[in-house]
């Protein structure tokens, strides 16, 4: 165990630990930007950065190992100044456009520079500009928005492994790209939406969600996707009683299959809920046309007819198909329902299709 | 899947992909193993007869005949035991019936099931060693294997090939078929077979019957029911009169389309219970209008036998009813009183009667899903199954030869259709259609075509081509690729307007699932002058 | 130059680099020889009595920096920092283009304390006529058997100046972007492809044959007792001999400007020199008396770094000089850490409206708060050191400044 | 001119030595072409992505198409004090391009560079990496008449 004291609180953790994480179990919070603790460290922001006595630099948490006896400050004179002025440096490349932002209420750039008192830049001056191209109907991509933090680049690499983006050129020229920064779609990108997940600012954000709500006007239902069979979990973010997004939890414990890792349909693929052709009442086919109908009338009418067919033909002239989509509870009323109520076994679902 | 998906992020040292395109069909668990091969150095075994995604950094690909399953498993089956990498003490102390499958692999040479599969020798070889000798090595299939006449054989063969190797019972082993929907696992789990109750107990059986005659206070049919395809045929020939489709498009998903219209259209009585006027839908006599997965609580369990909660987020629209709802409405006209508060109620009596459900609670599965079996309340659950034994004992390995499919290529239809799904779209569409994102990306089918194909019959990529098969005809863009041989053309069945299910083939199925053989028939693929 | 020591470039111009015969024939490889009959231990130890210390700029004891290396089962690596890319450096490519072969051989010679079969040479991408000649002299050293069983490859940089920050080489050696990884893992644990690695610059190796030969204590009692040994400055700017020198480390600054260098060019008066290259501190006359060794000048606030020396004279527009550093390290600058990569656009930006008369007081305020952060915050070297001109001509050449303000 | 696969094929067997392809793809073509880039990838068994983001990351590498001659001023401090922005202004009006462009006719490409190491003979140029020393207008123009 290595002993280190702590913004003057004296803790003890396990060799290899990160300052970061010894900072977070003394109970400091440190700010981040590019650390993510779902992929491998960068060490790039320097957000994190603490002063260590007897170090001549700032050392950034995230990318130092404990050593023995180090006295650390996390909010000192130092590493405050450091703060603001990197926020500063981000905030005077970064298109602010907080009114309209989809990010608002989770972008970390927004929280910090509230933390920190950081209105405006003393260094403010050119600002890049990123074309913003990409038809894709998923992914707004807003580079005049990124911290380059590079996270989207490694979850794209560590998490989903399709390797689609980069980082191209360098210096203040740096930007995310696909290979001679093309459209997502001509590039090996499976629009996953791991990068808007782990994008901690407005640059990467989902289209199908633009305008619908912003975090903190919507609840999060934790539920299980509906499409293939992996089983992951999503979280349904609901405004005024609709769906308008998903996001992930990427805790284990309530995403033990995916850890918020999602694919397109998964996280993109939600709005078929508000289709307006939803069916919305029961319908009675007469002359080859539906008509609407009452329940009453449908399910009489459904209820009758089977009650004849029993009656004549008998149980097994009657089947159903059950459903690989419903759940578990409907798919054991569908089969009771045949068995005890019709009498026959003619019960299956499309578990060959 | 006899194992957790998480496993193959972490401990399987070798993954043996047979028939299951993952990044595509099952994305998230393609992520883990893509990971698990880049920084783990996992090794990667990839069967199947298009050059998938993972087909790109796997160790060995194996680009075989569609239909030729067992013949290329029986070939890993003949290197492993001639090469003495078999698990002579797993097969000795856990298996039986292991002398008949070696005397039928004998003749299974690499180079004899070279000239069936089309496989290099070398590669079945060093395919099979590396899966054989793999520390931990998981075999994961999905419809890709099941989806033949020889379904089933295909199935214990992967069986076999997995217990010759001791790969089975440990963390980051066994035969995992990643299941294609999200719950297939549990449909099955609840009863909605036709020959068995809940946790798969026989109707056949007189005691399981006599089990639920009692829970239910009814007597019940002792009779086998009929899958899904028979039923379709018995339609056909006059033999079913009423069917009830809760949340299932069969004219989209079944095979020979044309035939399946036929069929619906000759009942009497059609009841579709779904979100949407399906293609189904529009066939039938009433249309119970459900809810979707958003506007519902229950649970769903997935292909690692995980039971998950489902929530409710949104109120359903207009007079949309809860599905559970109308079940038990109907449930009661139809003579047989029930009620329940909620799905949380139902559950409850799920719980009785299904063994390995039993120690499953919603407040259990609050935050964590549980994999059954789960006995009881304290039961941690079994991520892993066949840790100690198999169900039935020991594990029974059945010789099996090869055979080839039911259609295969002839004059007139020179090419093998396969038939599957795309990352993009879901089954047959009824949600993925209506998803804006989703449809605008990938708005209509394609069939995909080898570039030498394309070539001799003059089609060039993107041109709208026809692409015909006994059972009938579809028009829909070319996609020249080289993922595929010259023989094998490949087809999505999510869109209703060029379906892939009006060429696919009804008349042979497996004799003992009763599944389709989408992957294998002939065709013909032409210009359109 | 009867002022000059010269023992790496002794045989300057009179052998063929490219030849390992040559350089046999003045006593070559012997040192090789010597260190592979010691005990991987003795020979550490004997290096780190010479005192030797790096001459790529962190002045770090080279013995010490071999002994932190494990020695395990994996691959160890011996890589030479020829990225040489401090503006007015040229040094590295003198001492190759004059004695190639005992940059070769010691390499070779920390292969053997590090028990390493494999070294690279990573040059930069400016000198392919360099690489070459260096490919042909390893060709040489080889066929004659000098180098043994050790292994040389040069790999040839592209335009980049972070790369020659150890861990960016790194990288660049294995194919990616030249970014900086943050330490620890220093390389002598975790370098090239994770195995451990000594990396060193041209002038470091090249000393070693010499020090093999003569023995550690007379290495150590050359120059400067903290810094021994020589160094090749390279001088540029306004001085009369712009060429290169090698002195020994006690070698007074004053004496580099006026006795080597012919003092300032065309007899105008002096006004400042930049030591070590472009992220070095500017110099005014007061400190001119000065030894060149690295504690000697870290005491003024400067550094010998790469041991470029650069002359200007009282007509020189100082501020106009460090835009245009400004300029470089902008344009240098990875972009990975946020401090230097907006950090150094934003010097830039602020140095050029100094430099136009447009800028005031609060201009200056803020430039000092940038510099000061990028010091304490930027993950490599080159964030860190970006800053130095300007704190160093705010510093001495205030005024200069003031004129400009408004 | 070989093709891209067997140029990128002769760096064989170095271990990540996809920078030293790039190299050897832009002594034939002064550029790497798009279709070169992605081979090299491939080659080296890494994402394009990633070897797009190397190819631009260094101020040599170019992946736009560029002239016969690639001529770069350098502009560090020792130059810059030498003169170097005039001379710079002068080429520029030579050749009747701006830093980046290349001539109409595909001839000349003028580019900056920092420091490239010549510094004993300052203001430096290079033509298509050959170093030309103290150079003036008058130097100038006798240099570039030289590239045919």
């Amino acid at each position: 165990m290595l002993k280190l004291t702590i913004n003057g609180q004296e803790i003890e953790v396990p060799k290899g630990t990160m300052l970061l994480s010894a900072c977070q179990q003394a109970g400091a919070d440190i700010p981040t930007f590019c650390y993510d603790p779902d992929l491998k460290l960068a060490g790039s922001c320097r957000m994190c950065v603490v002063e260590v006595e007897g170090r001549r630099n700032l050392l950034a948490s995230c990318v130092t190992p404990c050593e023995n006896n180090m006295v650390v400050s996390t909010e000192s004179d130092r590493t405050t100044e450091a703060r603001k002025v990197i926020l500063e440096l981000l905030l005077a490349r970064h298109k602010v456009e907080c009114m309209t932002c989809e990010k608002v209420g989770m972008c970390k750039l927004q929280d910090y520079c509230y933390r920190y008192g950081v209105k405006d830049s003393r260094f403010a001056g050119e600002k890049g500009h990123f074309a913003m191209e990409d038809p894709n109907p998923f992914i707004e991509r807003d580079y005049d928005k990124c911290i380059m933090c590079t996270r989207c680049v490694r979850a794209c690499e560590e998490i989903t492994g399709a390797q689609a983006i980069n980082v191209k050129e360098r210096g203040h020229h740096a930007k995310i790209s696909t290979i001679f920064d093309g459209k997502l779609a001509d590039s090996t990108c499976v629009f996953c939406g791991q990068c808007i997940m782990v994008c901690p600012v407005g640059a990467l954000t989902s289209k199908v969600s633009m305008g619908k709500g912003r975090s903190m006007e919507y609840d999060r239902v934790l539920t299980t996707c509906t499409y293939c069979g992996t089983g992951c979990t999503l979280e349904l973010n609901v405004k005024d009683d609709q769906v308008v997004g998903v996001t992930s939890n990427r805790d284990a414990t309530y995403s033990p299959v995916n850890k918020g890792a999602l694919c397109v349909k998964g996280r993109f693929g939600w709005d078929f809920i508000h289709s307006p052709e939803r069916l919305t009442t029961p319908l009675i086919k007469e002359n080859g046309q539906f008509r609407p109908a009452s329940w009453e009338e449908a399910m009489d009418f459904a209820a009758n007819k089977l009650k004849a067919i029993k009656e004549k033909d008998g149980p097994d002239s009657i089947a159903m198909f059950s459903s690989a989509r419903v759940t578990n509870e409907e798919n054991y009323l569908a089969q009771k329902m045949m068995r005890a109520a019709i009498g026959t076994n003619n019960v299956d679902h499309c578990a060959r299709l | 899947m006899t194992n957790s998906i998480g496993e193959l992020g972490t401990d399987a040292t070798a993954i043996f992909l047979i028939g299951t395109n993952t990044t595509e069909n099952h994305p998230v668990i393609g992520y883990k193993i893509k990971k698990n091969v880049r920084e783990n150095g996992a090794k990667l075994v990839v069967a199947d007869p298009r050059r998938i995604d993972l087909a790109e950094m796997a160790d060995v690909y194996m680009q075989f005949r569609p239909g030729t399953d067992v013949a290329l498993l029986n070939g890993m089956m003949n290197v492993i035991i001639n090469e003495g990498l078999m698990d002579k003490e797993f097969v000795e102390n856990r298996t039986e019936g292991f002398e008949a499958v070696k005397q039928v692999v004998e003749k299974y040479t690499p180079e004899m099931v070279s000239v069936i599969t089309g496989v290099p020798a070398e590669d079945i070889k060093k395919a099979a060693r590396i899966y054989a000798e793999a520390e931990a090595g998981s075999l994961c299939y999905a419809m890709g294997l099941t989806q033949h006449t020889t379904g089933t054989d295909n199935v214990k063969s992967a069986c076999n090939l997995a217990m010759l190797t001791g790969n089975l019972g440990r963390p980051g082993t066994g035969v995992n078929p990643l299941r294609g929907q999200n719950n297939v696992q549990g449909a099955c789990d609840m009863g909605a077979l036709p020959v068995s109750y809940p946790a798969y107990q026989a109707v056949s059986a007189d005691a399981n019957r006599e089990k639920f005659e009692q829970a239910w206070g009814v007597k019940l049919s002792p009779n086998n029911g009929c899958t899904l395809t028979a039923a379709i045929n018995k339609a056909h020939h006059g033999e079913l009169k009423g069917l009830y489709v809760l949340g299932e498009n069969p004219v989209l998903s079944d095979p020979d389309s044309h035939h399946v219209i036929e069929a619906l259209e000759k009942l009497d009585l059609l009841i579709v219970q779904d979100i949407f006027l399906t293609e189904t839908a529009q066939l039938a006599d009433v249309v119970l209008p459900g809810v979707t997965w958003a506007e519902k609580d229950g649970t769903f369990s997935n292909t690692e036998r995980r039971v998950q909660r489902v929530r409710k987020a949104v109120s359903s629209p207009g007079d949309a009813r809860q599905d559970w709802e109308i079940l038990v409405d109907m449930t009661n006209r139809l003579g047989y009183a029930c009620s329940y508060d909620s799905p949380e109620d139902i559950f409850e009596e799920i719980r009785k009667v299904t063994p390995s459900y039993a120690g499953i609670t919603y407040a259990r599965i609050d935050q964590t899903g549980l994999h059954w079996p789960c006995p009881n309340e304290e039961h941690p659950g079994t991520p892993i199954l066949h840790a100690e034994k198999f169900s039935r004992g020991l594990g029974l390995f059945h010789a099996i030869e090869f055979q080839e499919a039911f259609e295969l290529p002839d004059e007139e239809y020179p090419l093998i259709l396969s038939t599957g799904r795309s990352l993009f779209h879901y089954h047959t569409g009824t949600m993925t259609r209506k998803a804006v994102a989703l449809d605008v990306h990938q708005p209509e089918n394609v069939v995909q075509v080898s570039p030498n194909k394309a070539a001799e019959l003059g089609i060039i990529d993107g041109e709208k081509v026809r692409l015909t098969t006994r059972r009938g005809s579809i028009e829909l863009k070319a996609q020249v690729t080289d993922i595929l041989n010259d023989q094998v053309v490949f087809t999505f069945f999510h869109f209703s307007e060029a379906s892939a299910n009006v060429l696919t083939q009804a008349e042979k199925l497996d004799p003992v699932a009763g599944i389709p053989e989408y992957k294998v028939c002939a065709a013909r693929l032409e210009k359109i002058v | 130059m009867a002022e000059e020591q010269r023992v790496i470039l002794e045989y300057a111009d009179k052998i063929d680099p490219k030849k390992a015969d040559d350089y046999i024939k003045v006593g070559g490889y012997k040192g090789l020889e010597k260190a592979r009959s010691m005990d991987r231990k003795a020979l550490i130890d004997e290096v780190k009595k010479s005192g030797l210390r790096g001459r790529g700029g962190a002045g770090f004891n080279a013995g010490m920096k071999w002994s932190f290396v494990p020695i395990k089962d994996e691959d160890r690596y011996v890589v030479c920092n020829f990225d040489e890319g401090e503006p007015g450096t040229y040094k590295d490519r003198i001492i190759c283009e004059k004695n190639a072969q005992a940059l070769l051989e010691g390499m070779a010679i920390c292969g053997a304390a590090i028990a390493s079969k494999q070294g690279y040479i990573y040059c930069r991408g400016e000198y392919p006529f360099v690489v070459k000649m260096l490919r042909e002299a390893i060709k040489s050293a080889k066929d004659s058997g000098a180098l043994g069983d050790f292994d040389i490859e040069v790999r040839m940089g592209a335009g980049a100046y972070v790369c020659g920050e150890e861990t960016a080489l790194i990288e660049s050696i294995e194919g990616h972007r030249g970014e900086p990884r943050f330490k620890p893992p220093f390389p002598g644990v975790a370098g090239l492809w994770a195995q451990p690695t000594v990396v060193n610059n041209v002038e470091t190796f090249a000393c070693l044959p010499y020090i093999m030969t003569n023995g550690a204590d007379w290495f150590a009692g050359i120059g400067a007792a903290k810094y021994p040994g020589t160094k090749v400055l390279t001088l540029t700017g306004d001085v009369e001999n712009a060429t290169y020198f090698e002195v020994p480390t006690n070698y007074m600054l004053r004496d580099v400007v006026y006795k080597l260098g012919g003092g300032v060019k065309g007899g105008k008066k002096f006004k400042a020199v930049q030591v070590g290259g472009t992220s070095g501190a500017f110099i005014p006359e007061q400190n001119l008396d000065t030894q060149i060794d690295f504690d000697s000048m870290s005491a003024i606030g400067a550094a010998l770094g790469s041991g470029a020396v650069f002359v200007m004279d009282e007509t020189r527009d100082i501020v106009d000089i460090v835009t245009r550093i400004s300029k470089f390290f902008e344009h240098e600058s990875c972009g990975k850490c946020n401090p230097c990569r907006e950090g150094t656009w934003r010097c830039r930006e602020i140095m050029e409206k100094i430099n136009a008369g447009k800028a005031s007081q609060k201009d200056i305020d803020n430039l000092m708060l940038l510099s000061r952060v990028m010091k304490n915050a930027a993950l490599c070297g080159l964030g860190q050191a970006a800053p130095i001109p300007i704190d160093s001509t705010l510093e001495h050449f205030g005024y200069e400044y003031s004129r400009k303000i408004v | 001119m070989s093709n891209y696969t067997d140029i990128i094929a002769s760096c064989q067997g170095k271990k990540g030595g996809i920078i030293e392809a790039f190299h050897a793809i832009q002594e034939q073509y002064n550029y790497i072409p798009e279709e070169a880039l992605k081979e090299a990838a491939k080659h080296f068994g890494i994402p394009e992505a990633q070897a797009y983001g190397v190819a631009t990351f260094y101020s040599y590498l170019s992946v736009e198409k560029r002239g016969r001659y690639i001529i770069r001023m350098c502009e560090s401090a020792p130059c810059h004090v030498a003169g170097a922005d005039e001379l710079l202004k002068e080429m520029e009006s030579i050749l009747g391009i701006k830093v980046g462009e290349t001539t109409a006719d595909g001839k000349f490409t003028l580019e900056l560079t920092e420091c490239i190491g010549q510094c004993q003979a300052t203001p430096v140029i290079t033509i298509n990496s050959e170093p030309h020393f103290d150079v003036n207008k008058a130097k100038l123009a006798e240099i570039l008449a030289s590239c045919k």
